[in-house]
């Protein structure tokens, strides 16, 4: 129980060029703390954003995958954000068969001026991934990506 | 607490500890002084401090002349500073915070409002003892207790509500009595913090 | 319509007249009104001030019975102190965790729990502007109060400050207004109808009690209001069980009875008045209940509208609201 | 690829970073862990977008044969240019640099400075692997269109349009109304000189209307933008006039003669009356008037044409009907305003319940010379004047229930109603305020002005206006009920009028006109900066400009030079007849594509077009605006995007996490 407490999370978080890396630049403007967990890249739109980085990122070893575009009808590229949320939807249908807990990929919008708002999205989902505990995809890995207790339970895995 | 106050390292101060001993997000630390609360306030004429003046002297720790005041005796919960104060102050509830410190630490007695606490634990004796009041009743042996010469003033009144089957003179008590007693008795032991 | 029903100290004696009408009207209203058993005082304004604990208890305790009723979780409280302290109370365990845990804790002495947030509390205007309904209150109305100058009076404590839900405007509520429209009446524009009538004050301070109470005499006095309307057995209480004292005090010569809104709903209804426990309140209503279906001249029923002089700008209207 | 050799510049930004991360550690970390990965030299520095600094990474560059440089400090969309200036002018390609915000990213959203420190280094590590397939790039130049579209005809857009008219450059000016002028032509004085509105607007408004340079389209909007900086496509809706505009004279006989009267609610805030063909006021610009449908009896009623009858010139023309003109510019300048808080909202306050509780902008048209009542200060009798006033601040301003904003402007509009009341009626006036703000040139002491005249300050948040008198002297007054903190008691202020200051609002549609050209707003409406500070008339949107209040509550001084400052900046543009674009755009290769076609409906832009002859789809660089969703679609990824390419990306994912180094940072 202890230890779950002190699992830090990595979260890898894709932001697109107008709205979110600027909400996150906003958030930072006007100091709004949130935990250290997650590291951001940035995208001209998150319609940019394909399904393999996500993937990418879980087999590197990130415990999470944040998701951020302008607010749907606010895209900067008129409406590529839609094209986003249809491939979130599949992308996390895909990773629940898989065997991820859901709440591992979350998809989160937020507009240049929602710096606080990004900040919270960004608190909850740290939160969220630390219950959750690591993802360990190697071990999901021996067990056909599907993870089992005694998995959990093996010393090394946790 | 939702309050960022308490989370700071140094010393609680007055004000930490008024705010921790009232429920929900009470904002107090954000008061910017505009008054609205003691311009909305009905019996804010007879206040020998306005809240507002109250709430700069628990930011500035005076503690006694805070619990001394008469102020938050002279609140009736109309809620009109709370729905009203710009910075969303939950400004009735602190007033009854301050009302318990008085009593904690007695300087009500040398309030001007002194009487109404005993008021207010006549009312509970009977809320404690039946479970039930009946204010009337209680007004009578209040003012008997405390106030004989209202008694004489209000005796009209009285009669009135006698004769026309509004007034009680012993309350009816609830099933539940022991059952309410064992609640409230282990609350009591829970402390103030919230 | 089913609800749990929480009646309060004051319903059982000085307020009984608040009591019955309510229950007259309620059947053929279609509500049914399911007590909770053996509930306890809620403390009024009193409880908070001495523990704060062991009032939120108190008040919890009734909640925990309400949560045994089988009414999804609707409780009506038709006194509005008894309504604030329940909906706050609700209201704060559902916010604050650690709170809860510790009333529960309590509660748990008494071999009693209550669910955070499987409550939620209504006032009986609530209910009847809102659940019943203006057009199915205007169908019920068989004797209009035509002819009668109402001032609506809300007090606080019912729109203020909102835990649960804000179903009306706090500073400017119109419900009450709109029900006594319904029933026929003509509504004064009554500027205090939101103000306080000192609550408890009367036992604290009697000049800055009756200094309060004088305040909205006075106020409906110069709408020519021939009744007060409460929908609060203490803001009755006050302002009837008082107004000689006020009178006395200030040498002041008010008559104006102050009725409940479920007395006048009932009246419209064609509900008799014993039935609705009027004759009960101290300055008696029954000359300004003899007014009822005397036609009023119209330019008395709208003495706000004078005519204007030509020169005279144009009047904003309230109705532009967002 | 070529070995790359990269230089990691770590940025204290004074203790803005260095406050909260070791800077000496991670650049110290970058040197050692991050030389296989081909870092050659890293350094921290106190301020790396200093000259100093520059110099120092153009030194390496030349010393170390650099061939990468990134640079760990604030956000790429405050110095990328900067650095990328920097690095060119050491002679390496600008797009072989990388910026990572490690200040709005990492110290200044982080307390726990070991996990901002290690934080830092998985970043700079993500940014080292990343440039690593940075690829030399060319900017893109695309040519200015000359001609500016600026959208509000108050006194902000009409200084912007003045500007680039005067300056020889072609304007269009989109107003709403049927004139221009705003706000400003609403007022009869200003503060904190007290020259009079009218005198001197009218003579920039003059000037616009026979300018040579601009084309002037009011009671008009804008119902569509396509298109990009430096060649935008704008649809302007021209609601018909019935009047025709190249014979009416202005006479105005059609005015006199309508029967149909309407309450103004726009020009006189609802103060004043208006018919159902009108000109909002005597010195409206354009001049000739508008027949507003909804009011007119011909257009209801089917009868009438009293104005059609009576025009000397036959200018009335029923039969007119909405236009849509289609217009190109290079740049567009938006200033549409604000709106006035609606004082109905705060019930307590007494407004449209008590006939003499007025509004600021009531009290403006109230006070004007050329208003309702030609200026007489009286009560909504229209007749009497007021001994007693009092003056509201911060109506809907700085309150959580409302606004939670200062509206910058009450004060000292205050301050000018009570001279106003002060000079023309005499009467007794009231300031109530929480706090006095006069932080410009004169502000100050003009209250000090008002002061010595005899106005009454008493400060306090007013709780409450009621007409329910309470004690002798109140009858049939407005009572004002204040806690006056000074004194610390309740007061009850009896008064014939008052005026509420109210707040300045956003636009009520000002969501829908950002998103119309596609510029996004706070949550209160507000339009957000390119920089709060240093760029406060560019939005996020490269050719999109704004002025005055759109950006937030200002007065008529900042407003003024908020229209000169975005009409220099376009006009800067329009010199350069070209802009440089980042090099940002997708390529399809087609021996990879396989002619599924699905990318070519992913674009909004219609650049891709498909080729039947070989079966393959190619991007048009001209249109393509880099957005990247065709290459993220594409499944046998033939198309590439440069800058963010599938490389880079994945790349700085392994670096983030750190798989590019045996041990984790200690």
């Amino acid at each position: 129980m202890e230890e779950q407490q002190q699992f830090e999370p990595k979260i890898i978080g894709f932001t697109c060029n107008w709205c979110s890396y600027r909400a996150a630049d906003l958030a930072g403007i006007s100091r709004t703390k949130y935990p250290p967990n997650v590291r951001l890249i940035r995208l001209m739109c998150s319609g940019r954003l394909d399904p393999t980085f996500v993937f990418k990122a879980f087999s590197s070893g990130a415990d999470g995958v944040l998701i951020s575009g302008c607010h749907p009808g606010d895209c900067h590229y008129v409406d590529q954000n839609y094209k986003t949320m249809r491939r979130f939807a599949l992308m996390e249908k895909m990773l629940v068969q898989m065997g991820f807990e859901q709440g591992r990929i979350k998809l989160v919008w937020a507009s240049a001026g929602e710096g606080l708002q990004f900040a919270e999205a960004v608190t909850g989902m740290v939160e969220t991934v630390r219950k959750l505990g690591p993802l360990d995809w190697h071990i999901r890995g021996q067990s056909n990506g599907h993870l089992t207790k005694e998995l959990l339970l093996k010393e090394d895995v946790v | 607490m939702s309050s960022t106050h308490n989370t700071s390292p140094r010393a609680p101060t007055f004000m930490d500890e008024v705010i921790n001993h009232t429920p929900g997000d009470n904002r107090l630390a954000n008061c910017i002084q505009c008054g609205t609360c003691g311009g909305s306030c009905p019996s804010g004429a007879d206040m020998e401090h306005t809240p507002r003046a109250l709430f700069q002297m628990i930011k500035g720790g005076f503690r006694e002349m805070v619990l001394r005041s008469n102020t938050p005796w002279y609140c009736v919960s109309c809620y009109y500073c709370t729905s009203r104060c710009p910075q969303n102050i939950h400004i009735t509830d602190v007033m009854y915070t301050l009302k318990r410190m008085a009593l904690k630490e007695g300087y009500y007695r040398e309030s001007s409002a002194s009487e109404a606490p005993a008021f207010s634990s006549t009312f509970i004796d009977y809320v404690e003892n039946y479970g039930r009041s009946f204010e009337l009743g209680l007004a009578t042996r209040y003012l008997l207790r405390y106030n004989p010469m209202g008694m004489v003033q209000m005796a009209g009144m009285g009669m009135g509500m006698l004769r026309r089957g509004r007034m009680d003179l012993i309350p009816t008590r609830i099933k539940g009595i022991n059952q309410l007693k064992a609640i409230l008795g282990k609350a009591k032991t829970l402390g103030g913090e919230v | 319509m089913k609800y749990g029903y929480y009646p309060g100290c004051s319903l059982e004696r000085n307020a009984a007249a608040y009591n019955v009408s309510t229950m007259a009207i309620a059947e053929p209203l279609g509500i049914e009104f399911n007590e909770i058993d053996d509930w306890n005082c809620c403390g009024a304004t009193e409880y908070t001030s001495i523990d704060l604990l062991a009032a939120y208890a108190l008040i919890a305790r009734n909640l925990a019975l309400a949560e045994q009723l089988p009414d999804n979780g609707k409780l009506v409280a038709p006194c509005s102190a008894c309504f604030l302290n329940l909906t706050k109370v609700a209201h704060q365990l559902e916010e604050e965790e650690t709170l809860a845990d510790k009333v529960n804790l309590a509660l748990a002495e008494g071999k009693l729990h209550y669910t955070p947030g499987s409550i939620q509390v209504y006032h009986l205007l609530e209910v009847i502007f809102n659940d019943v309904g203006l057009d199915n209150l205007a169908k019920k109305v068989v004797k209009p109060l035509k002819g009668l100058r109402i001032a609506p009076y809300y007090g606080c404590m019912i729109v203020r400050p909102g835990y649960q839900r804000t179903f009306d405007n706090p500073e400017h509520p119109t419900s009450l207004d709109s029900i006594m429209n319904a029933l026929g009446a003509f509504v004064v524009d009554f500027p205090m109808k939101a103000n306080c009538c000192g609550g408890h004050m009367t036992q604290i301070s009697q000049p800055v009690a009756l200094e309060m109470l004088r305040r909205l005499l006075k106020n409906a006095a110069d709408y020519r209001a021939d009744i007060i309307v409460t929908l609060c057995p203490m803001c009755q209480l006050n302002l009837d069980a008082y107004q000689e004292n006020v009178n006395a005090y200030f040498k002041t010569d008010y008559h104006i009875p102050t009725l409940y809104f479920t007395q006048l709903i009932g009246i419209a209804m064609g509900i008799p008045a014993e039935q609705l426990g009027i004759g009960k309140e101290l300055v008696d209503a029954r000359p300004a209940l003899a007014k009822i279906g005397i036609e009023v001249p119209s330019e008395e029923s709208v003495p706000e509208k004078k005519k204007h002089p030509k020169e005279s700008l144009p009047m904003p209207t309230m109705s532009k609201e967002d | 690829m070529i070995e790359p050799r990269i230089g990691v510049y770590v940025c204290h930004c004074g203790t803005n970073i260095a406050g909260v991360v070791d800077v000496a550690e991670v650049s110290k970390w970058a040197s050692e862990h991050l030389k296989g990965r081909g870092v050659v030299i890293s350094r921290d520095y106190k301020f790396m977008c200093s000259s100093l600094g520059q110099e120092l990474i153009e030194k390496d560059i030349k010393e170390y044969r650099l061939n990468r440089v990134v640079v760990a400090a604030c956000s790429p969309h405050l110095h990328e240019a900067t650095f990328r200036t920097a690095t060119k002018s050491a002679g390496l390609n600008p797009y072989l640099t990388e910026m990572v915000s490690i200040r709005e990213q990492d110290s200044w959203v982080h307390t726990d400075k070991i996990a901002a420190t290690n934080k830092a280094k998985a970043m700079i590590s993500g940014g080292v692997e990343r440039v690593r397939y940075h690829e030399p790039l060319e900017p893109l130049h695309v040519p200015i269109h000359p001609a500016t579209l600026v959208v509000g005809g108050g006194i902000a857009g009409i200084q912007a349009v003045l500007e680039l008219a005067d300056a020889g450059q072609k304007v269009y000016l989109v107003e709403r109304e049927p004139s221009i002028g705003g706000h400003m032509a609403q007022f009869d004085k200003t503060f904190p000189t007290l020259d009079c509105s009218a005198c001197i607007l009218t003579p920039k408004m003059v000037s616009v209307g026979k300018h040579p340079n601009v084309e002037l389209f009011t009671w008009s909007e804008v119902t569509n933008v396509e298109g990009y900086v430096g060649n935008f496509t704008v649809n302007i809706h021209k609601k018909a006039r019935f009047v025709k505009e190249d014979i009416c004279t202005g006479c105005s006989i059609c005015q006199e003669k309508c029967p149909k009267k309407v309450i103004d609610d726009v020009f006189e805030a609802g103060l004043g009356y208006r018919k159902a063909v009108y000109t909002p006021f005597a010195q409206a610009i354009p001049n000739y008037p508008v027949i507003d449908k909804e009011n007119c009896t011909y257009f209801q009623k089917g009868t009438c044409r009293a104005c059609e009858k009576l025009c000397p010139t036959k200018a009335i023309d029923f039969t007119q009907e909405d236009q849509d003109i289609s217009i190109q510019v290079g740049n567009i300048i938006l200033a549409t305003g604000y709106d006035l808080f609606d004082s109905r909202r705060i019930p307590q306050y007494g407004y449209a319940r008590l006939a003499n509780v007025f509004t600021s902008l009531e009290f403006e048209r109230l006070s004007n010379s050329a208003g309702p009542t030609g200026g007489k200060v009286v009560l909504r009798d229209g007749v009497t004047e007021p001994k007693t006033v009092g003056i509201v601040h911060c109506v809907g301003s700085r309150d959580k229930n409302y606004n939670n904003y200062c509206s910058a402007i009450c004060c000292m509009q205050s301050l000018k109603f009570a001279h106003l009341v002060e000079e023309r009626t005499g009467a007794e006036v009231y300031n109530f305020y929480i706090d006095i703000r006069t932080p410009a040139k004169d502000y100050d002491e003009f209250y000090q002005r008002v002061l010595e005249e005899g106005t009454i300050f008493i400060r306090g948040k007013v709780a409450e206006v009621t007409d329910a008198a309470r004690m002798a002297g109140e009858e049939g007054k407005i009572i004002i009920q204040v806690e006056d903190t000074l004194m610390g008691k309740q007061r009850r202020i009896p008064v014939d009028m008052v005026i509420l200051s109210a707040g300045l609002e956003p636009r009520r549609d000002a969501k829908a006109v950002a998103k119309l050209f596609g510029i996004s707003c706070s949550s209160a409406g507000w339009v957000i900066e390119k920089h709060p500070k240093l760029d406060p008339i560019a939005t996020m949107t490269d050719g999109i400009f704004i002025a005055g209040c759109m950006q937030g509550p200002k007065d008529i001084p900042a407003s003024v030079a908020q229209g000169a400052a975005a009409a220099a900046r376009v006009l800067g543009r329009i010199q350069q007849k070209e802009i440089a674009l980042e090099p940002i755009r997708a390529t399809v290769n087609e021996t990879q594509c396989s002619g599924c076609r699905i990318c070519n409906n992913m674009c909004p832009y219609n650049a891709i077009l498909f080729h039947e002859d070989r079966a393959v789809s190619e991007v048009n660089p001209a249109l393509c605006q880099g957005c990247g969703t065709c290459i993220a679609a594409c499944p046998a990824g033939a198309i590439s995007g440069t800058g963010f390419s599938n490389e880079q990306v994945m790349a700085q994912i392994e670096g983030l996490l750190l798989l590019n180094l045996e041990a984790e940072p200690a």
